[in-house]
């Protein structure tokens, strides 16, 4: 893998021919139409096939709704008590394992996090139903825990046999009177990937939990943050720059999150989404049905975060604010900086590839960016055609039979809670001033031309987009991980970060520039052959001394 | 704290499991396929069960782990996942090129009554499955039994394909069960220099703990391979290694071919590993070599230089049966104190014979099949332990009591090496017991006052 | 604080030294001297000297050390020793009938002017040596030099053995340096499976890590024979592994006997061990073995899946010249810092080996040839370190800097397990990569705070 | 080793020809005067012979002069600097070996018990001689540490080549002013064993330290301890209980010890001597030079423990302290006992061999008694004929040429500080009331009969003896403890405890008991055949399940 070859000019044509080659022909007509090379059109963006079935057999980067549901939407927060009705592996693979930080800030200081619980189900109860022994696990875990909430996950099962668990979580939530308990329908067969999942954790704590909140928010600024889950801390840095520029942040959904945050969610000023893709449909409902208007924020990048705080300031139209971000940035800004020079001529001219989930794939490019990197194919694990191609698109969008049971929210003005916070007037002069409200662009406006741009990228085309294209870094999951180094080219989960982050936010940024300098620059990937296989000619005699 | 809201004080639970020890029966029947030289294991159920088993695997083993999904819709689960499968073993086929596809079912597709013979039968029918390539075919329902149960029953599949009547191969089936890598390299390097011929499956020697050379291939050179497992019915015995992995497989191949067979305990631990290889020998008509016998001495040796820290140490465990099996006899062996021993695998005979293996020592000890980490907690609260021998999880424990953790068994998430080095065999006691030694005696050193801080210990 | 009273400042010292990171020849020659077959080590001079060495040996082993002593008098310290080796030799050799008697000096001897070879001669003409048994006398003055000198002195006087002109035995030769009993059966296995026939010597495996049976033999059948030792002079050379311990015996080889040697480094680590097995398969003229392929990549693969825990974490190491070059190097080669780097054996060659090594980093390197651990401490204190790797001694650095620390070297008095598992070749990097990592995890699992602590590293 | 042989009788006569049979004649003859087979006698003790040379090439046990001086007797001491002229090695080896333990109870909290000092003497100190040298090291340690005391050790060449340390000492204590700086001239060969160095250590602190400290001492029931070196903390459960029984311990020789308490030695009531070899010379001389009366206590053991106590409180002739002494030892015996009682089933009837240095081959077998175990064959490392057969005899020892170089201080009543601390008619009294000053009645006198007694045992003699005798337990040092194991039979080491201890007073006695329970019922012993060795006849086929 030497230099020559990596900087050698490569035809995307010619590459997605040869992902496709060897596919039986259905899969490859498939295929074809999620891979899709950037090309420059007026106004204009090509379009991508996305959300649609994963093809049996062939190896998937994706995981279930469940996994959407409880373990991206509901892991991160922590006075929830969460109990997973269902044979036990799938509580056991979502204990403890998405890194999504918490500093336990109930009002008890309660973290039911590192808790798995399930109803660990049997044969008999697929036979005869599990309904009871659902029953008997809530009162069981309300009796150790005394939780202000509990929520119930299904899995395959549970969905075919037929146990209405919204039902029983009805029912105990009136015994107990202090303790809402409610329940998710994200049987892992629903959908087409985790975003699914996300649609129905969102749309119940929409429901249950949003605006039954008794406390009143009196800070300034206020805010939402969605679609942030505090992954390796992200969440914290977030928080931490938001406090500094006076900015309060009444709730993130959901990573380091309390049920109280949700409850008060309503009565935020301002919604902030990060992650499009797994929550914009909340950013809606909660304009529709509090009068909150979102903006599309990133804090993935040093100048993307200085960037979003502003935005986030001109939107409040507050002097003081604005200074004080200005006088944030202007703090915390040239460090970052420095940090990025040291590391800018070790980076530049590297290239890298990023497929993950949700709007990782595009956020991440900016912190590329700040590196003098490329990013020469990119492309989402489980997103929609909206986060590609930008959210003008979704009019448009087909509902399949997949989509099709994946429950929509119909939302209106609560009659009680609902309050603009702008008037039309001051709307329509933001925006005349350029704030953009609910406007995402999509990721395939932002990347090169001649790029690559893969939904659903699998196993196979990963391998082989290495092979044909030798990026110096690959980014994707755990499952993609060792596979791709087995190749020799170091690759950097961008769903967990390794153990490593927080890559948000300005400490972020500088700890992300490490660490893909450590990942590029690694003496590691010299040690592939040993002497014999680069010599293997054997002298006759060995040479003494 | 962070499992500050567990009390001490026990009360016995009817529905909720807290903390399991155990997860579900399909991963085990996707590491067992592993050990099939250039299989593919595939998931027949929704595609979120086979990222969450490849995910484990892969952070436990730090490896790549491929395998397919049928990737259930939700159309597919109301009528039923045939069609997927049947498109799913054409594109692996035609995609990866397997030698064998190894399926194993899920709670979706049991749930469902997808019937895998049958829907095999249609693929080969239709052409799906080319010539000299196999389809196993396992049922792991994820609402019975554990990950060892679903390990057992793939390693039972494989049995099936023994055939019977076949030609005499001169050879003992051994099956090692669910162990480490190195563990299988290991019983295949002591059933060697006792001279016995075998044939290991699973064997993932090779597999989940490859090289780093700039190549991947999916299938590497190792692995049990489909001629050898077929013509395991021509073996002159089997021994089955661990109860709840191992001996369903060998059950099945001497009801099936009228192949003879042992269960031993996994070898772990001296006398676990005596037992194993006085076996060898027997089987062999051979005298154990000066190799085996010395590693067994310097086993015995460490034993005794390290007795005084580990005499009367209490210890939890959590882990699976076969493994927690062995790990309380030796540990017994070396005198230290089983207190608490939990597994998530649902058996009686468990209860029994860890009892048993403790009722020669003065010491009770607290044992449950069907338990979970909750409950391994709470003992531990109620009887405090000097050390804790478990998984990855076992950390959260750990550190809210103050305990020290010997990290063994699956999974292990947080360290890395266990791929490397055996625990089987008299050197995986050695490793063991340094294990052990290093644990307690970091311990003491912590503890330690200024005045009594030693140097030699 | 066990080490209050060093201060940060460091202040040169002339005279004084603190807290030696080495110790004297004669254990260096008794420890070499185990290592031939059926061979008494003797200590020339006052019994403390051979109580001190074996009680150091054993405790560093956990294994009976038989050495002998002259028990030097006031008498004989003013009149020479003469009558006291020649009655050691007779009584040695009447009740504990080894085959050779290894005699090393010490201060004492050395410096009233005992003459080996003299007085061995006498004790020749006087009959005290039965016929077949043989005597090696190594100079090894306690006041030059350290341990390490001691051990290649020892090591040189086998080399004497050696017989120029001799039978051509088609072997190599190779002297493993100073290292544990499982390095040594290490570097065998690895020779042995390139197909190099060779004669190992010194070699302690099977003798500082011997079984427990019941009976105790003073000489176990292990060990390099004599025989062997003296056909080393017809062998097709020698690799001496270690330019501190191996090397002059290698040479002394070359100019007696005509045998040519390569030096090369202690194979720890990738590119040492790489060099190694590249020199074998040279010699051997065949192609490296898949094992030892399979192994090397297993090594490659854990350093690139343990790597991002490695990257910059800063070291100090303390220990021997060859161990120390070969640990820099290899912690070179996984991305780690070294930047104090202390050995207590002079040389200034071992300055400037290991500041090359460190060249191609970015970082400078503290590196002192005679230091000892006090300065280390100070260097430690002006630049902290994120892990000390070094002997038992470092525990108290350690425990006062609050810093993790990989026991590795000698002597190791705290811990066990040592003696049984290679640091050498790619499996020995395995076991150091596992160690490393363990005490840097260990201890970020220590510090995280709770909402930092993780259960997936 | 099956149990049968293990209780049969054996004769010591055959006993002691096997030990000698394989020796050269003249060994033999050497080693037979060093072997006792203890007999009834009438009034007489038999005769050993002891203190004499180690036999070259004879395994021995025994360690040199340094080793007991700076090793044994200064080590302990925590606010002394130890600086040890000669090559590095014997500065090496005696660092942190000991396990004596410190609570750095000097002045300033010092503790240089963890440092190493050497000259580190190189080929040309030896050649032009090293007192340069010496006085450098010495500034340089006073310059970084300005210690009250630093101590000097000679090794093997300092003496031969004629460094005159002690001129050297002197002159830089007259340099510092602060600081006393003394030297001890214990090179290895001097004497036949450490107890030679035990000597030169006590009389060098004796001249240089004791009756120096300025400090007055008024504390009631003041003694010093002579010859506890606290390994493994023993010294701090005697101070434990001392001080429970309102007893002060002025000075310990030398374990937890602290310079100022060798200065304030002379200020003591009574001197109590643990360890009679190491030191009784001590307690004749503060008898002599300040007036303190000395008795012989033990500590090891509970009972001896009481026994002691009751001796003391018999001295001081206080009521209330002698009740307070009975009511420490009922507070503290009952709880040994129920201890002793639990453990009493499992060792009652064990055999124990005990050879090790100094006082402990005799103290133990109390703790033996205690465990219903029985010692068959014991003897002394480095002992005189007065340990072994009492003080009766020290009249007519023979000095021979390698005692005659080590140093008898003669000692006089001190002009300034001698006084009497009894009256010879109470001294009388006490005496009569059955108080035994400077006695002791050693280690024969305290064995059963047919059992054997024997010198400075070596490695042959010790592996024969287990071979013949099959004991239960073994106690000896680290040298020893490998070879005795490996022939199936437990080994305690007596000198380093095998970092176990205290084995002092009552909580010592009772860790005592458990150490023992565990080494003679542990199960590893059972381990040492395997399975195909008990039965090694080959079944011509297996038998399957």
């Amino acid at each position: 893998m030497g230099k020559a070859q990596r900087t050698k000019q490569w035809d995307p044509v010619q590459v997605k021919e040869q992902l496709l080659a060897k596919y039986p022909a259905k899969v490859a007509r498939k295929r074809a139409k999620q891979i899709l090379i950037n090309e420059a059109r007026e106004n204009t963006t090509p379009e991508i096939t996305a959300n649609v079935r994963t093809i049996p057999g062939i190896i998937t980067m994706r995981g279930c709704t469940y996994a959407g549901c409880k373990g991206v939407i509901l892991g991160p927060t922590s006075d929830i008590v969460n109990l997973v009705h269902g044979p036990i592996g799938c509580s056991f693979y979502a204990w403890l394992t998405r890194r999504n930080q918490t500093s336990a800030s109930g009002e008890h200081g309660e973290n039911f996090m590192t808790y798995a619980l399930s109803t660990d189900m049997q044969e008999s109860d697929i036979i005869f139903g599990g309904e009871k022994k659902l029953a008997a696990a809530i009162q069981e875990a309300y009796d150790l825990f005394h939780p202000k909430s509990i929520a119930v996950f299904a899995t395959c099962p549970v969905g075919l046999i037929g146990d209405d668990i919204h039902a029983v979580a009805r029912t105990m939530k009136e015994k107990f009177g202090d303790c809402n308990v409610f329940a998710f329908s994200c049987e892992g067969y629903k959908g087409v990937s985790q975003s699914a999942g996300h649609h129905i954790a969102n749309n119940q704590i929409f429901r249950h939990v949003v605006g039954t909140g008794k406390k009143q928010r009196s800070e300034q600024f206020r805010i939402n943050l969605l679609g942030e889950y505090n992954i390796g801390g992200d969440g914290f840095e977030i928080d931490r720059i938001l406090t500094k520029c006076g900015i309060t942040n009444i709730a993130t959904f959901s990573g380091n999150s309390t049920y109280d945050q949700f409850a008060t969610a309503n009565q935020a000023d301002l919604s902030c989404v990060m992650c499009h893709r797994s929550i914009n449909y909340v950013a809606d409902m909660l304009e529709t049905k509090y009068g909150i208007p979102w903006i599309k924020v990133n804090f993935i990048g040093a100048a993307a975060t200085a960037k979003s705080l502003r935005k986030i300031g001109d939107y409040f139209q507050d002097a003081e604010l604005s200074a004080r971000i200005e006088s944030v940035v202007a703090e915390e800004l040239p460090s970052v900086e420095v940090q990025r020079q040291q590391v800018l001529p070790r980076t530049t001219g590297k290239t890298a590839m990023l497929f993950v989930g949700g709007s990782r794939a595009h956020h991440y490019q900016e912190l590329f960016k700040e590196l003098g990197m490329k990013t020469i194919s990119a492309g989402y694990e489980f997103a929609h055609r909206d986060d590609y191609e930008g959210r003008h698109v979704i009019p448009g969008l087909k509902v399949d039979a997949d989509s099709r049971n994946i429950e929509e929210i119909e939302v209106q003005p609560d009659p009680h809670l609902y309050h603009p916070r702008k008037s039309p007037e001051q709307l329509a002069q933001l925006q005349q001033d350029g704030m953009a409200f609910k406007e995402y662009d999509g990721l395939i406006a932002d990347m090169d031309e001649r790029t690559l741009v893969i939904d659903d990228l699998n196993q196979y085309e990963a391998e082989k987009l290495v092979e044909l294209l030798k990026p110096d870094l690959f980014c994707a999951g755990i499952k993609e991980k060792y596979s791709i180094q087995k190749l020799g080219v170091p690759m950097k989960q961008l769903h967990s970060y390794d153990s490593g982050g927080p890559y948000a936010g300005f400490h972020g940024a500088v700890n992300f520039y490490r660490e893909i300098d450590r990942l590029v620059n690694s003496r590691v990937w010299g040690y592939l052959k040993a002497p014999w296989q680069e010599h293997p000619e054997l002298s006759a005699t060995y040479v003494w001394e | 704290m962070l499992l500050k809201h567990t009390p001490e004080m026990i009360s016995e639970r009817s529905a909720l499991m807290i903390n399991p020890a155990k997860t579900c029966q399909p991963i085990g029947a996707m590491y067992a396929a592993l050990g099939i030289k250039g299989c593919l294991p595939h998931s027949h159920g929704s595609q979120g069960c086979c990222a969450y088993h490849r995910s484990t695997l892969t952070r436990h083993y730090k490896e790549p782990v491929a395998a397919a999904t049928s990737s259930f819709t939700e159309g597919a689960s109301v009528f039923g996942g045939q069609a997927n499968l049947i498109q799913a073993i054409d594109n692996i086929f035609t995609v990866y090129e397997p030698d064998v596809i190894a399926v194993h079912t899920t709670c979706l597709s049991e749930t469902i009554g997808d019937d895998l013979p049958q829907i095999f039968d249609k693929a080969i029918k239709e052409n799906k499955v080319p010539a000299g390539k196999t389809l196993i075919g396992a049922s792991t329902p994820s609402y019975a039994g554990s990950h060892v149960t679903g390990f057992a029953n793939m390693v039972k599949a494989m049995a099936a394909l023994a055939q019977p009547g076949g030609e005499k191969t001169g050879k003992v089936n051994i099956i090692p069960g669910w162990v480490e890598p190195a563990d299988m390299e290991e019983v295949k390097r002591i059933a060697s220099l006792v001279g016995v011929p075998i044939t290991l499956f699973p064997d993932t020697s090779g597999v989940l703990n490859g090289p780093l050379t700039g190549v991947y291939s999916m299938f590497p050179e190792a692995g049990a391979s489909i001629d050898d497992i077929k013509a395991s019915g021509g073996a002159i015995g089997t021994l089955a290694l661990g109860e709840w992995c191992s001996a369903e497989a060998a059950r099945l191949l001497d009801s099936r071919c009228k192949v003879p067979c042992s269960v031993l305990d996994l070898p772990i631990g001296l006398q676990a590993t005596d037992r194993f290889v006085d076996t060898l020998r027997i089987i062999a008509g051979q005298s154990v070599p000066d190799e085996i016998v010395r590693e067994r001495g310097r086993l015995v040796d460490l034993i005794s230089d390290m007795h005084q820290y580990f005499y009367g140490r209490k210890v939890a465990l959590v882990g699976d049966p076969d493994q927690l099996i062995a790990m309380t006899e030796f540990l017994v062996t070396i005198d230290m104190v089983p207190v608490h021993v939990v597994t998530g695998t649902p058996g009686k005979k468990f209860e029994k014979r860890i009892t048993d293996l403790v009722a020669g020592t003065d010491h009770t000890v607290n044992v449950r099949a069907a338990g979970d980490m909750f409950l391994l907690h709470q003992w531990i609260k109620n009887e405090p332990v000097d050390l804790i021998i478990g998984n990855s999880y076992c950390k959260y424990i750990a550190r809210d009591e103050d305990l020290p953790l010997v990290r063994w068994g699956f999974p292990i998430l947080d360290r890395q090496g266990h791929q490397h080095f055996p625990t089987v065999g008299y050197i995986g006691g050695l490793r063991l017991l340094e294990k052990i030694l290093d644990a307690l005696l970091d311990r003491q050193d912590r503890d330690a006052s200024e005045a009594s801080f030693e140097l030699v210990l």
